[in-house]
């Protein structure tokens, strides 16, 4: 087990690195440097040579790199060229916020794609299962953005229920974190939820077309019994991995969300990074995110282990 | 004994199991076959029978070289099959060919019949000519009793034992010499089981072929083979022909795999004795030292658990490995 | 002895199933999937509108009328006008050309790319396997859309640039699924039959496995259409993508959110026909699904991506 | 005989397909006596596994269709509500199935799933439940039953967790178990050990035995009756000595001349049954044996054979007489 | 020396316009702004005090070092926080901040500054005149990085020459020198010490009506109220605090003032300016301003180096369909730079309006056909794409095609300097002085002449202007070289935008001003 988990966290620290080199090439192959977008449209050569150097931009690409990564492997992610500030600081005063919200969102997700799932392949064929099925083929059709604007001119503007935009940490009034959250966690769980819902509902359809399910029943177990006890602890299985994904997902992919909810995300922050080139907070914010993301799977993985027995063993 | 046409000597095949830690280190090995002897004449048949896990099948593609052999050697008609180049190796597979256990699953579903008994013809450049072709296979689909009608068909569209003759057909499309059969009939009704096994038995008469007939089902190996090898854990325990079979299997496990075999007749089956063997097969990834049987035989001894048995010929070509035959 | 015995004795019996090739059996079997029958019917009309679409539409897609601006539906114009007097209508039907050909050139330079390494990959195994594998586990675990508009920001926008941008994003889940299929296809008995046959790599590869792993590319690749659109729409909002002033409907319904109000429908004709066309493609797909592929699952990595 | 335990009535099971119903099980009766094994014999699609499912409702309402009747103790099982068969199942009537590696539930130990009929029917408490599930793998013959009860199915061998299945079947003391090729997916020798295990069980609990299978050499070592059904009909019914003995029915008789006996010199070519079986959905109007029968006349296409019984205790679905066959 | 707000910054370009819906409360803040005396009253005072004002913006503050940044959004916060030495008034003329009073030597060449007396730093520091020399020296390092030294262009020494008087010492004279120190933010008056400790990005100090407090992804930018503000015994300033919060969203910013979430916002979708009408609950605020949007032609690649092809163009296009096309009527169509209204006016619009016969007959004199056009855009600045969409439509009447290059401002930056393109279009805010309008963009050294116009009279003419202390002289040689500028489409010109603002109605005494500057000094919360 501390092999495994040895060996995973081996090959982690390898796709970081070449997340890294290809955030790293990427971002000295895109046209416009960092000082030429931070002077703005005034060009002065001395000031753009001055700062080049003081940022070390006049290097060879390759020493930069290298003398970044040196910084990065002792924990030094640099200073953002664009704010002056530790890359690291960025990060984590915005880290809180994508976590909140792809929590939340999960959450969502979750509240909404495993009752109806289950439910759904429980009767399935039923009217149940046809209305679920075709809300969620709807919400996966719905461009996250559209959705998001929508539930802001209906929630907030008509309806007043909830303001339109904004994070509130949950420290300073729990009330208001959850009125800011609300909005833009049921725009992507809505989507994901969807997503969930329908490998959920498959997962169990299929582990209650297993023989042991008919053996439960054979037992005389009633039908609840049968789907808490025997189907629905194989069809956490697999569904764990999907979920585990969607968290992943969640975490990188929240951009849009954020940029419209103005949520002070890390997909907003590496938005951007991007647009300033101020590359050293683009690869630590992708460089992070991707952390997550993997991190994640394992964790993911290793839940698969405490789950289905059969992998524990190994 | 006819001339000898397969010479498997000392055959192994091991499959290493590795370690999940950062570098890949091999922390097991499944000895799946370990030590495997046998020889083949010309024209005969040789029947294979254990359990499942034994190590049969992986024998008998270890001797086509469809798993790579740990150790030990396999001669076909003379030469040395572990040697083989890639192009002497495609040659061997002309004249060496195999017939599978699942003729749901060994047949390409996305191919017709017709298309996968010629793929043989074409991968041996064997009719170039494409009208030639389609006759050698409807004459193909002719022999093992399917209408060449059908060659444009898909395998779903077929039963079992149709599909089986497909597979047959495929097997036989070079004009072998050495079929492998891998339990060719398990997974067949019983009233499609002797029809496959008389079809194997004719084309046999008809070409002249030499079957390695592998199965765990012994009432099929004995009715088809000539000599019949019994494997238990990887290792040969006794090899016996028709005369010396019916005169009685020797090998503990061998005995009492023939008593654990249902005869359809209730009068027999009330009346005969029984060996029941206590508990279960070793695991291939540790298994006992000494008689590989040991752990599960009546007759074990202290010896057993220390000293390997080697297959000695009792006479008559009549080998077992067991140190009560000393 | 009856007739029908004399004949068995000759031949083993008749096929047991009516005689439909694979394909045909796949046709069947969508044809009796309501949904799918109604998504390919979607898609149909949505390839007769982009094929015809500049003899059909009203306007032309760039008439620029600023006093006939933002007025809504009527029967001159049937979707109304956009900020710029634009008919919609006609931006509309020809946007099916633009957003067509976006999906399903990035879902092809995603194919072309991430087929090849999956079958390579699943077939070779071993250290190609390994370094292939990884190489796609770092573009998937980069943030789809910073992965898109890093690139686009690299080739400069543009529909052509747009298109390899969605299609790198979308490599690695097709090369997933190849080597998955390939994996399991290679482990197959029928593989172990051509290669007893004497079969080359290349002969297996070509013969046995390619026409096999189609059937959960084929699924994969309606539903990353379906999601390549969908891509399309979020680059634009996010101000790549297309370049004007050609009408895609992700651009559009960009363009439109800044209008909700005043001209709620410049984001609801595009929107529609997003969620339409990504609603047929999936219908599709699942559809697909169904008929060829029971297990596939991958739904589920390519959405994420969005 | 005294009372049955069970008594199947005209027992009709069809699914709706594509192409229209097909009767999988057709006008099927027998009875089960106390303490008795009946062997169900047939083929693939012959209909018998769908035949056992069917008394316990385990089917699929829809696609399946049950008619019939079924008492056991005098009670309807097809009739019967959702709450009253789940006091049946497992409890007074115990099912065995074929796949022991699928049929227990990979992710839960197999203690749970021991205790689970005690809990329910027996309203056993935890630990109560949890020392006669460790008492019942002892009688099944699981070594050091203690150690192994909380572990989990992939930790046992194929036998082993046939023998979980059987200790799980007869938990609750049932009257009547169903086996449903229980081993066939096991090798021999451990087939061997299983058939004994349930004989000495069936002994010492007088147990009645459904044993479905399509190995009539495990027929032969196990049933007191044997039923042998082809395409969803019963074809004959006898005590077994008679069924081996007597080979009244062609298809019966094809059956057994079609299987190798060891022993013996090389024998003769194997008498195979041409053809294959028939499709339910597409029955021949006749016999469903009349196409491959090689004693068919005329007739047999056409008309269903009507059960008879030419002696005590033995029914045959045929037009022919022995002495009509000529071999 | 010259200013030029060269800030130019997407979120502030769309919504240069506005419709001035609020004249009750714009008459009053007109009031206040005049009335001096009303602000010495206690009573009056106090009930204007109070309150946190929420700003919303639409951009990102990338830093808050005044000289470092060039983002409008850092400076929508960076004119509550720091002052400069002089500051433009209400009329963008020039009064003293900081410095009281100054003055010019007779040759022009020597500036003297007396700095205002119990001026402190938020820290409670005093100023005096060595900070006034630091943070010019700190401008004119290009060491320092600070992107403004170009505006010291004429300076040779800045000295302080006791607490109190600062002394410049320029070149040549310097006529815009006030502008250039004053009517910008970037140069602004910082302390030593929170440059030494490296603080001013993330703690400035200044001198201005509100303190910064802190800044957070959660909070946004929080400032609050200086007591010792130099004006403090004006009552000034009113509020207790602003906070700004960044929505990048335009919909989303202004539904945000709509449900009353946010008090002020920085811009208005101009599509929205006529809904907004109705909507009582809100005050929507426009004012002519500075800025101009055009287009420029690549004068250094054929055939746009011909005069005649540049003048076709101009002469093709519908100014004022573009203005109603990008700004909905919040725009005045106009062929030169500097809007009505201010002295420098200069009305000259030698083009007629998309006179395709005229144009054609233009192309067909310079022997051009099959021309094709690309425009460097950049949705960042939407606007910039909307009218290229329409001048492309406009073009195409005289069989010029366009074809629209939209990229990201980093990518625009980088073809503009490399001078990869056909055609760039983009808006001047905030400019003041005449130079600002006419130096870089089309002196032949001008710094932003990215479209190589090469005119020597005209360079002759700006040069001249720069030093020319007399205003009404200065004025002709401007209007002069804005003649053949024009003439020569150097810039094709198209429209002045308003400059406009939104806010509640409970927000008082807020003046959306001609240079684009937001200041919250005089903004009181009603109830």
């Amino acid at each position: 087990m501390t092999a495994y988990v040895l060996r995973r966290l081996f090959q982690m620290a390898l796709a970081l690195l070449g997340v890294s080199i290809i955030v790293f090439s990427l971002i000295h192959l895109v046209p416009g440097d960092p000082v030429r977008v931070a002077l703005g449209t005034r060009f002065d050569p001395d000031v753009h040579a001055a700062l080049t150097k003081r940022a070390g931009l006049d290097r060879p690409i390759l020493v930069q790199y290298f003398s970044w990564l040196g910084d990065a492997v002792r924990g030094d992610l640099g200073v953002s060229f664009r704010s002056g500030q530790p890359v690291a600081d960025l990060l984590f005063e915005r880290l809180p916020a994508t976590i909140t919200l792809a929590v939340a969102a999960l959450f969502v997700a979750l509240l909404v794609s495993v009752p109806l799932g289950i439910l759904s392949a429980v009767r399935s064929g039923s009217k149940l299962d046809y209305g679920a099925t075709a809300a969620s083929q709807v919400a996966v059709s719905v461009p996250d953005f559209w959705a998001g604007i929508m539930y802001i001119l209906l929630f907030s503007l008509s309806l007043r229920w909830l303001p339109p935009s904004g994070y509130v940490s949950f420290s300073d009034d729990p009330v208001e974190w959850l009125k800011h959250l609300t909005l833009p966690a049921l725009t992507i769980g809505l989507i994901s939820g969807s997503i969930l819902f329908r490998f959920i509902r498959s997962a169990v359809l299929e582990a209650l077309h297993q023989p042991y399910t008919r053996t439960a029943r054979a037992k005389g177990l009633t039908e609840r019994q049968v789907i808490w006890s025997h189907v629905m602890p194989n069809a956490w299985i697999p569904i764990v991995t999907v979920v585990g994904l969607q968290l992943g997902f969640l975490l990188s992919g929240v951009i849009v969300v954020e940029v419209i909810f103005a949520w002070p995300g890390l997909g907003r922050l590496a938005l951007l990074s991007v647009q300033d080139r101020d590359f050293t907070v683009l690869q630590g914010a992708v460089l992070l995110i991707a952390f997550v993301f993997l991190s994640v799977n394992l964790i993911v993985d290793l839940l698969y282990g405490y789950l289905d027995p059969r992998v524990r063993q190994k | 004994m006819t001339e000898t046409l397969l010479d498997v000597r000392d055959l192994r095949v091991h499959f290493p199991i590795y370690s999940t830690g950062i570098r890949r280190k091999e922390v097991a090995r499944v000895q799946a076959v370990d030590g495997v002897s046998l020889s083949i004449g010309a024209g005969e048949t040789v029947g294979l029978v254990g359990e499942s896990g034994c190590g049969k099948t992986t024998t008998g593609l270890a001797i086509l070289r469809l798993v790579e052999p740990t150790d030990g050697s396999v001669s076909f008609d003379g030469d040395e099959v572990g040697n083989l180049s890639k192009g002497e190796l495609r040659k061997l597979r002309k004249r060496a060919a195999m017939i599978f256990q699942d003729p749901f699953a060994s047949l390409d579903p996305r191919m017709s019949i017709g298309d996968s008994i010629s793929e043989p013809l074409l991968i041996h450049k064997l009719f170039p000519d494409r009208n030639d072709r389609i006759d050698r296979t409807c004459q193909l689909l002719e022999k093992v009793g399917l209408s060449p009608n059908y060659r444009d068909r898909f395998p779903h569209e077929f039963s079992g034992g149709q599909r089986q003759r497909v597979g047959i057909a495929r097997a036989l499309a070079t004009e072998p010499d050495f079929v492998v059969c891998d339990e060719p009939i398990a997974a067949l009704d019983v009233s499609i089981q002797a029809q496959v096994m008389n079809l194997l038995e004719d084309l046999q008469d008809e070409l002249g072929l030499t079957y390695l007939f592998i199965a765990h089902d012994l009432s099929a190996v004995q009715h088809l083979s000539d000599r019949v090898a019994v494997m238990y854990l990887g290792r040969i325990a006794e090899v016996a022909d028709r005369s010396q079979f019916s005169a009685g299997l020797k090998h503990p496990y061998a005995e009492s795999l023939l008593s654990a075999v249902p005869i359809p007749d209730p009068h027999l089956e009330r009346t005969r004795e029984r060996i029941l063997l206590e508990g279960d097969v070793a695991s291939p990834l540790d298994p006992p030292p000494g008689c590989r049987f040991h752990t599960r035989c009546p007759y074990a001894t202290e010896r057993c658990s220390n000293e390997e048995p080697s297959l000695r010929d009792l006479g008559g070509g009549h080998q077992v490995a067991c140190h009560l035959y000393d | 002895m009856t007739a029908t015995s004399s004949r068995d004795d000759h031949y083993a019996g008749e096929p047991i199933a009516e005689h439909r090739s694979r394909l045909r059996a796949t046709v069947d079997t969508i044809l009796l999937n309501r949904l799918a029958v109604t998504g390919l019917i979607i898609l149909l009309l949505l390839v007769i509108a982009a094929a015809i679409g500049p003899l059909v539409a009203p306007y032309g897609i760039n008439e620029i009328s600023i006093p006939d601006r933002l007025q809504g539906p009527s029967a001159s114009h049937w979707f109304g006008t956009d900020d710029l007097g634009r008919d919609l209508f006609s931006r509309v039907i020809i946007g099916s050309r633009v957003s067509l050909m976006v999906g399903f050139i990035a879902v092809g330079i995603a194919l072309l790319i991430g087929v090849p390494i999956g079958l390579a990959s699943g077939f070779y195994g071993g250290a190609v396997d390994s370094w292939l594998m990884r190489l796609m586990d770092i573009l998937f675990a980069l943030p789809a859309i910073l992965l898109a508009i890093a690139v686009l920001a690299v080739l400069g926008p543009g529909i052509g640039n747009a298109m390899i941008a969605i299609g790198i994003v979308y490599t690695p889940i097709f090369a997933r699924i190849t080597r998955g299929s390939v994996l399991t296809i290679k482990e197959s008995v029928f593989v172990s039959a051509a290669r007893s046959l004497g079969a080359t790599d290349i002969r297996i590869l070509r013969t046995h496995i390619l026409p096999n792993v189609v059937a959960p590319i084929t699924v994969q690749t309606s539903l990353s259409l379906a999601f390549a659109i969908l891509a399309e729409a979020a680059l634009s909002f996010l101000g790549l993508g297309v370049q004007p002033p050609d009408p895609a409907w992700g651009r559009m319904l960009a363009e439109g959110r800044g209008f909700f109000e005043q001209a709620p429908w410049m984001a609801i004709f595009p929107g529609l026909a997003i969620v339409i066309t990504v609603m047929a493609f999936n219908f599709v797909g699942d559809g697909l699904r169904d008929a060829l592929d029971p297990q596939q699952r991958s739904v589920i990595e390519s959405r994420g991506q969005g | 005989m005294s009372d049955p335990v069970l008594s199947v009535n005209e027992l009709t099971v069809s699914f709706g397909t594509r192409r229209g119903r097909a009767k999988v099980v057709n006008n099927f009766s027998y009875d089960v006596g106390e303490a008795e094994t009946l062997a169900i014999v047939g083929e693939s699609g012959s209909g018998k596994s769908v035949s056992s499912l069917a008394l316990l409702q385990l089917l699929p309402t829809p696609p399946a269709r049950v008619e019939g009747r079924a008492l056991f103790r005098g009670a309807d099982l097809i009739s019967m509500t959702k709450s009253e068969i789940r006091g049946v199942r497992g409890n007074r009537v115990a099912m065995i199935f074929q796949d022991p590696m699928t049929s227990l539930n990979p992710v839960r130990t197999i203690g749970f799933q021991l205790m689970e009929p005690l809990k329910i029917h027996m309203g056993m408490s935890d630990t109560a439940a949890r020392a006669r599930a460790i008492e019942l793998l002892d009688t099944v013959g699981i070594p050091s039953p203690g150690g192994r009860v909380d572990d989990y199915p992939h930790q046992f061998s194929g036998g082993m967790r046939q023998r979980v299945m059987i200790a799980m079947g007869i938990s609750c003391s049932p009257d009547l178990l169903i086996a449903d090729e229980a081993t066939t997916a096991l090798d021999v020798t451990t087939q061997a050990q299983i058939l004994d295990e349930i004989r000495r069980l069936q002994e010492e609990m007088g147990l009645a035995v459904i044993w479905i299978t399509h190995d009539l050499g495990v027929v032969a070592g196990i049933a007191d009756r044997v039923v042998v059904l082809y395409g969803g009909s019963m074809m004959e019914e006898s005590v077994i000595d008679q069924i081996f003995d007597e080979r009244r029915h062609p298809y019966t008789r094809a059956l057994l001349e079609s299987v190798p006996v060891s022993g013996g010199d090389r024998p003769h070519r194997l008498k195979a049954i041409q053809g294959l079986p028939p499709d339910p959905t597409r029955l021949p109007p006749g016999c469903p044996f009349a196409p491959r029968c090689r004693h068919a006349v005329e007739r047999c296409s056409n008309d269903a054979p009507r059960l008879r019984a030419p002696a005590e205790g033995h029914r045959v679905a045929c037009h022919l007489d022995p002495a009509d066959f000529h071999d | 020396m010259l200013f030029l707000a060269f800030a130019l910054v997407a979120s502030a370009c769309s919504g240069d316009d506005g419709i001035d819906v609020s004249d009750a409360p714009a008459d009053d803040t007109g009031d206040d702004d005049t009335s001096d005396d009303a602000t010495g009253d206690d009573d009056s005072g106090d009930s204007r005090s109070g309150g946190v004002l929420l700003a919303a913006q639409g951009a990102e503050p990338d830093r808050l070092d005044p000289h470092l940044t060039s983002a409008f959004a850092s400076f929508q916060v960076l004119e509550n926080v720091y002052d400069t030495l002089v500051q433009p008034g209400a009329d963008l003329s020039m009064e003293g901040a900081l410095a009281e009073s100054w003055e010019v030597s007779a040759d022009n060449l020597t500036w003297t500054f007396t700095m205002r007396d119990g001026v402190t730093w938020h820290n409670g520091r005093a100023f005096t005149a060595a900070d006034v020399e630091y943070s010019y020296n700190r401008i004119l390092d290009p060491e320092a990085g600070a992107a403004n030294a170009w505006r010291f262009g004429s300076v040779e020494s800045v000295s302080a020459v006791d607490d109190t008087t600062l002394e410049i010492k320029v070149s040549r004279p310097t006529p815009n020198l006030l502008v250039s120190i004053g009517a910008f933010k970037g140069m602004a008056i910082v302390p030593r010490e929170i440059v030494e400790d490296g603080t001013i990005d993330t703690q400035p100090v200044g001198t201005g009506p509100f303190k910064f407090v802190s800044s957070s992804p959660d909070q946004g930018i929080v400032l609050e109220r200086n007591d010792d503000y130099w004006r403090a015994d004006e009552g000034l300033p009113y509020l207790d605090g602003v906070t700004f919060t960044q929505i990048p969203d335009q919909t989303v910013k202004l539904t945000n003032l709509q449900t009353g979430e946010v008090d002020w916002v920085d811009t208005v979708p101009p599509q929205q300016l006529a809904g907004l009408e109705g909507d009582d609950s809100l005050v929507v605020m426009r004012v002519p301003g500075g800025d101009y949007h055009y287009f420029a032609l690549n004068q250094n690649r054929p055939p746009f180096d011909n005069v005649l092809v540049r003048q076709a163009i101009a002469t093709a296009i519908n100014r004022g369909e573009i203005a109603e096309a990008a700004q909905f009527g919040a725009a005045t169509a106009n062929q030169a730079a500097i809007p009505a209204g201010t002295f420098w006016t200069y009305d000259y619009s030698p083009f007629p309006a998309a006179d395709t016969d005229a144009a054609a007959a233009l192309l067909d004199e310079a022997g051009v056909t099959d021309l094709t056009i690309e425009f460097l855009v950049s949705s960042e600045f939407p606007e910039t794409v909307t009218q290229a969409e329409v001048i492309a439509a406009q073009l195409d009447a005289i069989g010029v095609a366009v074809e629209i290059r939209d990229v990201d401002f980093g990518t625009w930056l980088d073809v503009q300097g490399s001078g990869e393109f056909d055609a760039f279009m983009l808006s001047w805010i905030g400019n003041i002085d005449p130079d600002d309008f006419y130096y870089a963009q089309h002196h032949s050294d001008g710094g932003f002449n990215f479209q190589g116009y090469n005119n020597p009279d005209v360079d002759e003419l700006l040069d001249a202007a720069r030093v020319e202390t007399d205003e009404s002289a200065r004025k002709a040689l401007y209007e002069e070289a804005a003649t053949a500028i024009i003439d020569d489409a150097s810039y094709i010109y198209l429209y002045n935008p308003e400059n406009i603002n939104a806010w509640g109605a409970n927000v008082q005494g807020y003046v959306v001003r001609g240079d684009n500057a937001v200041r919250f000094e005089e903004t009181w919360l009603d109830g």
